[in-house]
């Protein structure tokens, strides 16, 4: 193989290219990683505040990993107050018996195990009948301050509390069997997750920002 | 197998790249105007997919995940596969020129397209095995050969047809794909994600 | 289209970027990030920036260091430049306009392949000289910009009856979901290509009666 | 000097006359919505019609065709399908919507007659279910279902019409039902068998035969549509190859599935009957302008339609597979042409060149 | 170092993909241009030179490069340039001289002085004849290009028209002037009478 | 299975075993001429003889204006293989020989040889009569076939004689006689077959053995009982029912198109691009076994045909024995026809006929049927256009299974290509499709479009690619030519050079001689 002048130009014009672009992005990168960081936190932080009651805290900072089971850790967000006290918590329910799929709610629950607020994150449903559960504010603002034993966990049509919507019924059922689930599962771990929250050894890492 | 069945019927119709996710809408709309022409460029865009969801992934694995460069991932994959993709183009036209007649004039044509960078990025999003991730490259392809293939009939449909004027041409050719991804609607919710 | 001339006219390049060598009308380049992520006026104004923004750059670029690149490397080479800007208005755009960012999502690392842009480096940078490649990138960015701005109003007013967030019809009007699902973006471009037909034949017609008077002038004083 | 070929006689069909066959045969259906839903029925059919012609008439105009192109009666037809293909529930504005729909973009925009590639009727059917997917998936009770329900009588058809569902609900409690189709694709989400919810339903063969059960206007009766379609056959306004091979294959599909799991699967009678599918077979798919024109290829498009229909309504979102699955083949149907060839005489099947 | 490592990384990846293209492009270097054989075989061949190119062939490597736009053959006419304008992959250009009837050259053959000049003007050797003596044109070779008048020094070649064949005569596309007469047609049809000339 | 499978077509299709694929009933037949008896046509004021009245290569007429010319007389000989002679139809006079208007949809002329009778029909005899044709070699059959101008009656005028080959390669097996005559109105070989039903067996026998073939097929549609009978007992007389089968085939158009016929009696098909003569059959109609008939047995070569005229507009229809070279105009004016104003002339039947633009034109050797027709009921036919539904109804008659409604559609966008791949050519032009047609598309004039143009741009090709070799070969001969001079030129310098260089030698030398002659002076 035999390079002559201008097949040398050739090979050297691409590195220069190479060279001064990764140049100029290895810098640009090391100005922006700082905001991507924070925007990237207040972004998870907005979701969080609107599932979770007044706080002092900052929940993504005590975000603390609770094991489900062996492989799984469940991410808790804790809301504290301004003494530290845990007032409630947050974490992200899946319900996978959507109309078109898993739907994932992230969920508010108060130490008192009251729902705070629940908001839907992802879901496939039908445009136009199933997404009632991310638009319709009414509908979701039912959900708040029920509890295991104040309502029933079912939509009307089942005879339970939760309303339908028009049109869909599969949806706003499988969004509130999966609040009820992640109720129960509050329920069963509470001593526990109190524990996790207060410790403070227990802070992570600023990994696996995404709820 | 049923996994990799999924990912095939997900690619090719349900998520399919020109219809449902806007991707390679150039070349859906520039080479449709004729059945052979679609063909001929059916067949390079698969084979260039495979390519670049099958280098993205060993550029992922290998240099920007061990490197932590992820900020480099746009530059590192479109410069892999246009490089790629010129090689191939120069070899096939020494070495088949056949073969260069049918495939090789739309090469270049697709180094710059949506579709391929996308598949590259998505590929690597969703974190698939090796395997999946070339099939998937693999059945994106064949998804936007198909609606090509599909567009470049109806296409030539129009052609004759007394389109009134201020429809004729661009205009007509966007409604007929509106048309198309009306009926792909049909195919929501097959595969359930 | 405008060959390597070094002495066009301004206005002539800035006219052809922005309308009659559109990307989008004329062109039929661009389609994914136009159809992509106009559901609404405002992520088709800021799409278009970004657009803009790298267009500017890369045809900048390349119109400086257009002499130094072989022809083998040329296609590459430029890509890789491109590709460098859109990660910088990447990253940027992520540290700043996080929500944009997250909404606009894959389209904005694939402005790198946005036809239009390295078509322009390619057909326009790469043959005339900085001033008219700012131009025409300037021309043709606000073109590309002006065609999202318009489709994403188009799509926000029919699917949801807003415009930039605001409520124009009233709660009363049924929300056309076709419009804001991916049929909807094809016919409503179809159309606006229709009406960017008209207004082409338009002008046109006049450009004809222009022209035809001009000659009955001329003949009539000779 | 005008050159005129041969031949020199014509045998006298024209396209007034297929097209008025084919409402001719539309007419049973059409009564039987009247049956099952009163007033409304002639509402939704009067609106659909008119709007159609107007439209048509006004494009022609516009286009500066010749406007007694509207008494060809292709746009009464796709009228009259239309109205045939919507639920009894839709409001005023969503009919207007869907008439114009079908003959500007289904139809006119294409050229006009002879020159859409997609079903107007269908393309306009499916545009109002994605756009207004909650209307579009109301059904209202069928009149006999309850003697007592003055649902359907002038007046209120009038508000059901201008003022939608919701006006009319407070007066009556159950006034919307499932169809068998949708009510079952829910009801095997839970992870319900097939027959239990084909009991819950209170389904029966027979009902859906004759025409008793929910869904749109025209597919309530199985019946008038078989004699329509037949009669049409028989005059051979039609061929047998897309009904038949659309329903064989439907029916052939949901038999194998249903021997495999009876669970999960609905058997082939309940497929036949249910939805659109009878009114798909006979008068949709066998839109001669979306669809092939050889014979063979008639075939290759019935099949395919009955595939995608039965994968549609059983795997989909969408449990109306029909009407997806005949756009969809619409979008096949140049290339069938142009690989799907009938044999020439004195040559072998295929194409040679 | 941190920074540094990307870097390196990179530009080595672009120089290897440099050197890559530079090989490639000279050891798989293609010579030839098949194109213009595909254009040249379109064009009738009758060496004109309206094209503005002396010859066919040349007129057809001119294309084959993009040098010059597909709509210049006059003699080819409009299915010229559109087969042309196919196969380059370009936009259809009207042409913009009127196609005419076809004519081929005639020689008055008492007026003709045998100066052979004609014979050496014709690209495709139709013209026969000895110095001094009558010369005679082959009319079924002649392509009409007309390069034969110039040269003549007493004018005595015509371009005559071709007579219609009648083995050559084909049906003329229907609708063109059907369409004129078919209004009275329909009203014909109605059964309202009304004169008309067929 | 095939038992089985076959029966159960047969109940199917009605009263036929076999048929063609597509085709068309007519409702209406308007055979209002069957069971007229022949009547001969009177003799015209002038007879008119194209030069070319056959498929192939034009004659070259062997008169001279002003000669007396006798019936049966020779007035022009075929020019090439695929061509046979005219003769003239009366004795008489040569007027003049130019060119006069063809029955041709054109409208064009050809040149003609007029001829003015004299009215004493004096008859040429230079054919003998070979009543024992059993014993006349084949070729010797071929070659009176051919002299007597026989092209085939059926229509297609193709020279006969070609047809009676005995090909090692492919023997004949199976003569056909087509006397389905499936046209509407028309009714010549209906009333020939009752009238001459002798005559053409005994021509069918000739052909079976100038062919050497074993089986003779008379071929009969079942709207022609009557002439079954008659046909199926002469066979008997003549002993020949052994030999000759006489089917009977369902009423259909288009059964008399030879493919389509060989389709319906043997269930065969002639391979696209091949002739009957593959699959060991011939076909012919009666008419022309008739004429073959006249020309061994009697000596008379073809001057006179059947032909029906009929239609709408005349008032006394009939079937005409006529002379060729009779004026159109002439014989409509015998059976009725007043005034022309308002009537359009066919040349044919109404699904393969011509429109003429004059009537001014001469009855030709392939002149089955004049019919004159009102203008209002051809123009009914002739209805607008309107737009192609698709409905498939032409394909579904099609003959060939071709795609009509495509096959136009390209024709008309000028995609000739696309035409021929879907089998443009494979078409006959039979009219069924534009008979069915709802949008009364004229898809015949489509396809005949489409072939004119094909065969033009073919035309367009070869010539350019001649030209283009002439080309070439004119640069390469100027090239060498060039290279021939400056070779010569090179040759002559050379030469000079060499002169110049022998005379400097010879110069020296003889200087040098001189020198020597002077040294030796020296020396000596
Ligand atoms: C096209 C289509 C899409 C649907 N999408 C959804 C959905 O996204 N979410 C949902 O809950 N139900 C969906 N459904 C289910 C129906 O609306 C179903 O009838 C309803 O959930 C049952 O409600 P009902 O019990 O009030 O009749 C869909 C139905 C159809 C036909
Ligand atoms: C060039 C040529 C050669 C033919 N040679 C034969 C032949 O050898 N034997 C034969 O039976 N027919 C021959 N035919 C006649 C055709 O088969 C056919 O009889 C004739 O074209 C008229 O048929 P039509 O009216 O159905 O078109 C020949 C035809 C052509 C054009
Ligand atoms: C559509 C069509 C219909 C025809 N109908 C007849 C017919 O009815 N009778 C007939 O003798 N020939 C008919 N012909 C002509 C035959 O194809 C064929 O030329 C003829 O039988 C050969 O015999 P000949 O050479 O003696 O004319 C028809 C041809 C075509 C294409
Ligand atoms: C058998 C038959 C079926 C038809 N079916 C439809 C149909 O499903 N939808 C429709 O809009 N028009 C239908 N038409 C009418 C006509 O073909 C239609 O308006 C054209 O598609 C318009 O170009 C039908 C016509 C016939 C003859
Ligand atoms: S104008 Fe056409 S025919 Fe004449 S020389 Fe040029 S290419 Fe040849
Ligand atoms: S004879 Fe004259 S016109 Fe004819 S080809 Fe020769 S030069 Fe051209
Ligand atoms: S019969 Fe006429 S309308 Fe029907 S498909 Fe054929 S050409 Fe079209
Ligand atoms: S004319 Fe040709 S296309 Fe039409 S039916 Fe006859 S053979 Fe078929
Ligand atoms: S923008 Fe051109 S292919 Fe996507």
């Amino acid at each position: 193989m035999s390079f002559d002048k201008a097949q040398q130009k050739i090979a050297l014009t691409l590195f220069v290219v190479g060279l001064v672009s990764a140049t100029l992005l290895a810098f640009v990168d090391k100005w922006t990683a700082g905001p991507i960081a924070e925007a990237q936190r207040q972004a998870l932080h907005q979701s969080l505040l609107q599932v979770l009651p007044e706080h002092a805290n900052d929940p993504l900072q005590d975000m603390f990993l609770f094991p489900m089971s062996k492989q799984e850790n469940l991410k808790v967000f804790p809301a504290k107050d301004k003494k530290g006290v845990v007032v409630a918590y947050a974490w992200q329910q899946v319900a996978p018996d959507g109309y078109s799929g898993t739907i994932k709610v992230l969920m508010g629950v108060r130490v008192s195990g009251e729902v705070a607020a629940i908001r839907v994150v992802f879901h496939k449903e039908t445009p136009g009948l199933g997404d009632g559960i991310v638009k319709n504010t009414a509908w979701l603002n039912s959900f708040i301050d029920k509890t295991l034993s104040n309502a029933k966990w079912l939509v009307k049509k089942d005879g339970g509390d939760f309303d339908q919507f028009t049109g869909a019924t599969i949806s706003p059922r499988a969004v509130v069997k999966a609040v009820h689930q992640g109720l129960i599962f509050y329920k069963t771990n509470q001593a526990d997750m109190l524990k996790r929250a207060h410790a403070p050894a227990m802070n992570m890492d600023k990994e696996g920002d995404k709820p | 197998m049923t996994e990799f069945g999924i990912i095939l019927l997900s690619a090719v119709l349900v998520n399919n790249y020109v219809l449902t996710k806007f991707l390679g809408i150039c070349p859906f709309l520039g080479v449709s105007g004729k059945l052979e022409t679609a063909i001929g460029m059916s067949f390079a865009v698969m084979f260039v997919m495979t390519l670049a969801s099958t280098a993205s992934w060993i550029i992922q694995q290998l240099i920007l995940i061990p490197f932590d460069i992820m900020y480099l991932q746009t530059v590192f994959f479109i410069l892999i596969i246009a490089a790629l993709v010129q090689f191939v183009e120069m070899v096939m036209h020494k070495t088949s020129p056949v073969l260069y007649q049918g495939l090789g004039i739309f090469l270049p044509l697709i180094t710059t397209n949506c579709a391929v960078l996308g598949v590259a990025i998505l590929n690597v999003q969703q974190d698939y095995s090796f395997f999946a991730s070339v099939l998937y490259g693999f059945g994106a392809a064949v998804g936007f050969g198909l609606v090509l293939v599909l567009f470049s009939g109806l296409r030539e449909r129009l052609e004759a047809a007394p389109i009134p004027e201020v429809f004729k041409g661009s205009p007509i050719t966007l409604i007929t794909a509106g048309m198309m991804a009306l009926a792909f609607m049909g195919f929501a919710g097959l595969v359930k994600v | 289209m405008p060959s390597n001339n070094d002495s066009l006219n301004k206005q002539e390049i800035f006219q052809d970027g922005f309308w009659f060598n559109n990307a989008i009308f004329a062109q039929l380049l661009g389609m994914c990030p136009l159809l992509g992520v106009t559901t609404t006026a405002e992520n088709g104004f800021w799409m278009g920036l970004a657009t803009l923004a790298v267009l500017l750059c890369s045809n900048l670029i390349v119109s400086l260091v257009r002499e130094f690149i072989p022809d083998e490397v040329r296609i590459p080479s430029y890509i890789v430049i491109i590709a460098s800007l859109v990660t910088v208005v990447e990253l940027a755009m992520n540290a700043w306009m996080h929500d944009m960012y997250l909404i606009l999502g894959l389209f904005i690392p694939l402005i790198v392949v946005n036809c239009a842009i390295l078509g322009r480096a390619e057909a326009f940078a790469s043959k005339n000289n900085v001033v008219d490649s700012v131009v025409d990138a300037l021309g043709m960015g606000l073109g590309f910009t002006f065609a999202l701005l318009l489709l994403g109003g188009v799509r926000e007013l029919l699917g949801q009856g807003e415009l930039f967030g605001f409520d124009v019809f009233g709660a009363s009007y049924p929300d056309v979901l076709l419009f804001i699902l991916p049929p909807g973006a094809f016919i409503a471009l179809g159309f606006i290509l229709a009406g960017v037909n008209l207004v082409n034949m338009k002008l046109q017609a006049k450009k004809d009666a222009l022209i035809i008077a001009e000659k009955q002038a001329s003949s009539e004083s000779v | 000097m005008i050159f005129l070929s041969s031949p020199h006689q014509h045998g006298g069909n024209s396209i007034q006359l297929t097209m008025f066959s084919v409402i001719i045969a539309l007419i049973p259906a059409a009564m039987v919505s009247v049956y099952l839903y009163g007033w409304l029925a002639v509402f939704l059919l009067t609106t659909c019609i008119g709007v159609s012609l107007l439209t048509e008439y006004l494009s022609l105009k516009w286009m500066g065709k010749k406007t007694d192109r509207v008494w060809d009666g292709s746009a009464g037809l796709t009228g009259l399908l239309l109205a045939l293909v919507l639920p009894a529930a839709v409001p005023w504005w969503m009919v207007i919507f869907a008439s114009v729909f079908a003959i500007v973009l289904g139809k006119q925009l294409y050229g006009g007659l002879g020159h859409n590639p997609f079903n107007p009727a269908l393309a306009a059917r499916v545009v109002l279910l994605i756009s207004f997917p909650l209307q579009m998936t109301t059904w209202l009770v069928p009149m006999h279902m309850d003697a007592s329900l003055d649902m359907y009588s002038f007046m209120t058809s009038l508000k059901f019409f201008f003022l939608g569902v919701d006006a009319v609900q407070q007066t009556w409690d159950a006034v919307t039902m499932a169809s068998p189709l949708g009510y079952l694709k829910t009801e095997l989400g839970q992870g319900v068998t097939v027959s239990e919810a084909l009991q819950q339903y209170h389904y029966s063969t027979l009902h859906a035969f004759i025409g008793r059960e929910a869904g749109s206007l025209g597919e309530g009766s199985a019946l008038a549509l078989l004699m329509g379609g037949i009669w049409l056959m028989a005059r051979h306004t039609i061929s047998w190859h897309i009904p038949l091979s659309y329903l064989a294959t439907v029916a052939v599909m949901a038999s194998l599935f249903n021997v495999i799991n009876p669970d999960v699967y609905a058997p082939p009678m309940f497929h036949l009957l249910a939805g659109g599918l009878m009114l798909c077979a006979f008068f949709m798919a066998t839109d001669p302008v979306s669809s092939p024109s050889s014979g063979i290829g008639k075939v290759v498009f019935g099949v395919g339609c009955g595939v995608l229909t039965w994968v549609i309504r059983t795997f989909g979102a969408y449990p109306e597979g029909a009407m997806f699955a005949v756009v969809l083949m619409n979008m096949a149907t140049p290339l069938i042409d142009y690989y799907v060839r009938p044999r020439v005489y004195g040559r072998k099947r295929g194409r040679q060149s | 170092m941190e920074l540094l490592y990307p870097v390196l990384i990179f530009s080595l990846l672009a120089l290897v993909i440099g050197a890559g293209l530079a090989f490639t492009s000279r050891y798989f270097h293609v010579e030839g241009d098949p194109l213009a054989d595909k254009v040249d075989a379109l064009l009738p061949q009758t060496q004109c030179g309206q094209c503005g190119y002396p010859g066919c062939r040349p007129y057809a490597d001119a294309v084959a490069a993009d040098e010059v736009a597909v709509n210049h053959c006059v003699p080819g006419g409009e299915r010229t340039m559109l087969a042309i304008a196919d196969i380059m992959g370009v936009e259809p250009k009207a042409i913009e001289e009127e196609e005419t009837a076809p004519v081929v050259a005639y020689i008055r053959e008492d007026e003709c002085i045998g100066c052979t000049l004609c014979i050496k003007a014709c690209p495709v050797d139709c013209i026969i004849g000895a110095p001094k003596q009558y010369h005679t044109i082959i009319t079924d070779h002649c392509t009409g290009c007309t390069l034969c008048l110039e040269p003549c020094p007493v004018d005595c070649i015509d371009m005559v028209e071709t007579p219609e064949l009648l083995e050559h005569w084909s049906w003329p596309v229907p609708g063109t002037k059907r369409a004129v007469k078919a209004e009275k047609r329909k009203a014909q049809h109605d059964g309202r009478e009304e004169g008309l000339d067929v | 299975m095939f038992e089985f499978w076959h029966k159960i077509q047969q109940s199917l299709s009605i009263g036929s075993v076999q048929s063609f694929t597509g085709g068309i009933v007519h409702r209406n037949q308007h055979k209002v001429t069957a069971s007229h008896p022949i009547v001969a046509c009177a003799l015209p004021e002038l007879f008119i003889h194209p030069i070319k009245q056959h498929i192939g290569d034009p004659c070259e007429p062997i008169v001279q204006v002003g000669e007396r010319v006798l019936k049966g007389q020779t007035i022009a000989k075929p020019q090439g293989y695929l061509s046979v002679p005219v003769h003239a139809s009366t004795s008489g006079t040569v007027t003049s020989i130019e060119e006069h208007t063809i029955p041709h949809p054109s409208g064009l002329g050809l040149i003609s040889i007029y001829i003015k009778p004299d009215g004493l029909d004096e008859v040429d005899e230079s054919l003998h009569p070979l009543p024992n044709y059993r014993s006349v070699d084949a070729v010797e059959l071929r070659e009176r076939v051919r002299q007597a101008g026989i092209a085939g009656l059926g229509g297609a005028v193709f020279p006969t004689f070609i047809k009676l080959v005995r090909d090692q390669k492919n023997p004949i097996e199976t003569v056909i006689l087509n006397g389905i005559e499936c046209e509407p109105w028309l009714t010549c070989d209906h009333q020939l077959m009752i009238e001459k039903a002798h005559e053409i067996i005994s021509g069918l026998d000739i052909i079976l053995h100038a062919v050497d073939a074993s089986k003779g097929i008379i071929a009969i549609e079942d709207n022609k009982l009557d002439a079954v009978k008659v046909i199926e007992k002469t066979l008997a007389d003549m002993g020949l029912n052994e030999s000759v089968e006489v089917r009977v085939l369902p009423t259909r158009y288009p059964q008399g198109g030879e493919k389509q016929l060989i389709q319906a009696v043997t269930g065969k098909e002639v391979p696209a691009g091949g002739l009957p003569l593959h699959i060991g059959i011939l076909s012919t109609n009666v008419g022309t076994s008739k004429a073959v008939y006249d020309a061994v047995c009697l000596g008379e070569p073809l001057t006179e045909r059947i032909i029906t005229v009929s239609g709408d507009a005349v008032p006394k229809p009939a079937n005409m024995s006529v002379r060729l070279g009779t004026s159109m105009h002439f014989l409509l004016k015998q059976c009725g026809v007043e005034s022309f104003d308002g009537i359009k002339v066919l040349h044919g039947g109404p699904m393969m006929g011509e429109l003429l633009s004059t009537d001014d034109v001469p009855v030709v050797k392939g002149s089955n049927g004049i019919l004159a027709m009102t203008q209002r009921n051809i123009m009914r036919a002739h209805h607008e256009e309107e737009p192609c539904i698709r409905c498939g109804d032409c394909g579904d008659v099609c003959p060939a299974g071709l795609m009509p409604n495509l096959l136009a559609a390209h024709c008309k966008e000028n995609q000739f290509e696309r035409a021929e791949d879907y089998n443009l050519f494979d078409c006959i032009e039979c009219g069924a499709c534009s008979f069915v047609c709802p949008s009364h598309i004229p898809l015949v004039h489509y396809f005949r479009y489409g072939k004119g143009q094909v065969a033009q741009i073919n035309r367009e090709k070869e010539f350019a690619e001649a030209s283009r070799v002439r080309s070439e070969k004119r640069d390469a001969r100027l090239a060498k030519e060039l290279a021939e001079k400056e070779e010569k030129r090179r040759i002559a310098k050379e030469k000079k050079e060499a002169r110049a260089k022998a005379l400097a030698e010879k110069e020296a030398a003889e200087q040098a001689s001189s020198e020597v002659a002077a040294k030796p002076e020296e020396d000596t």
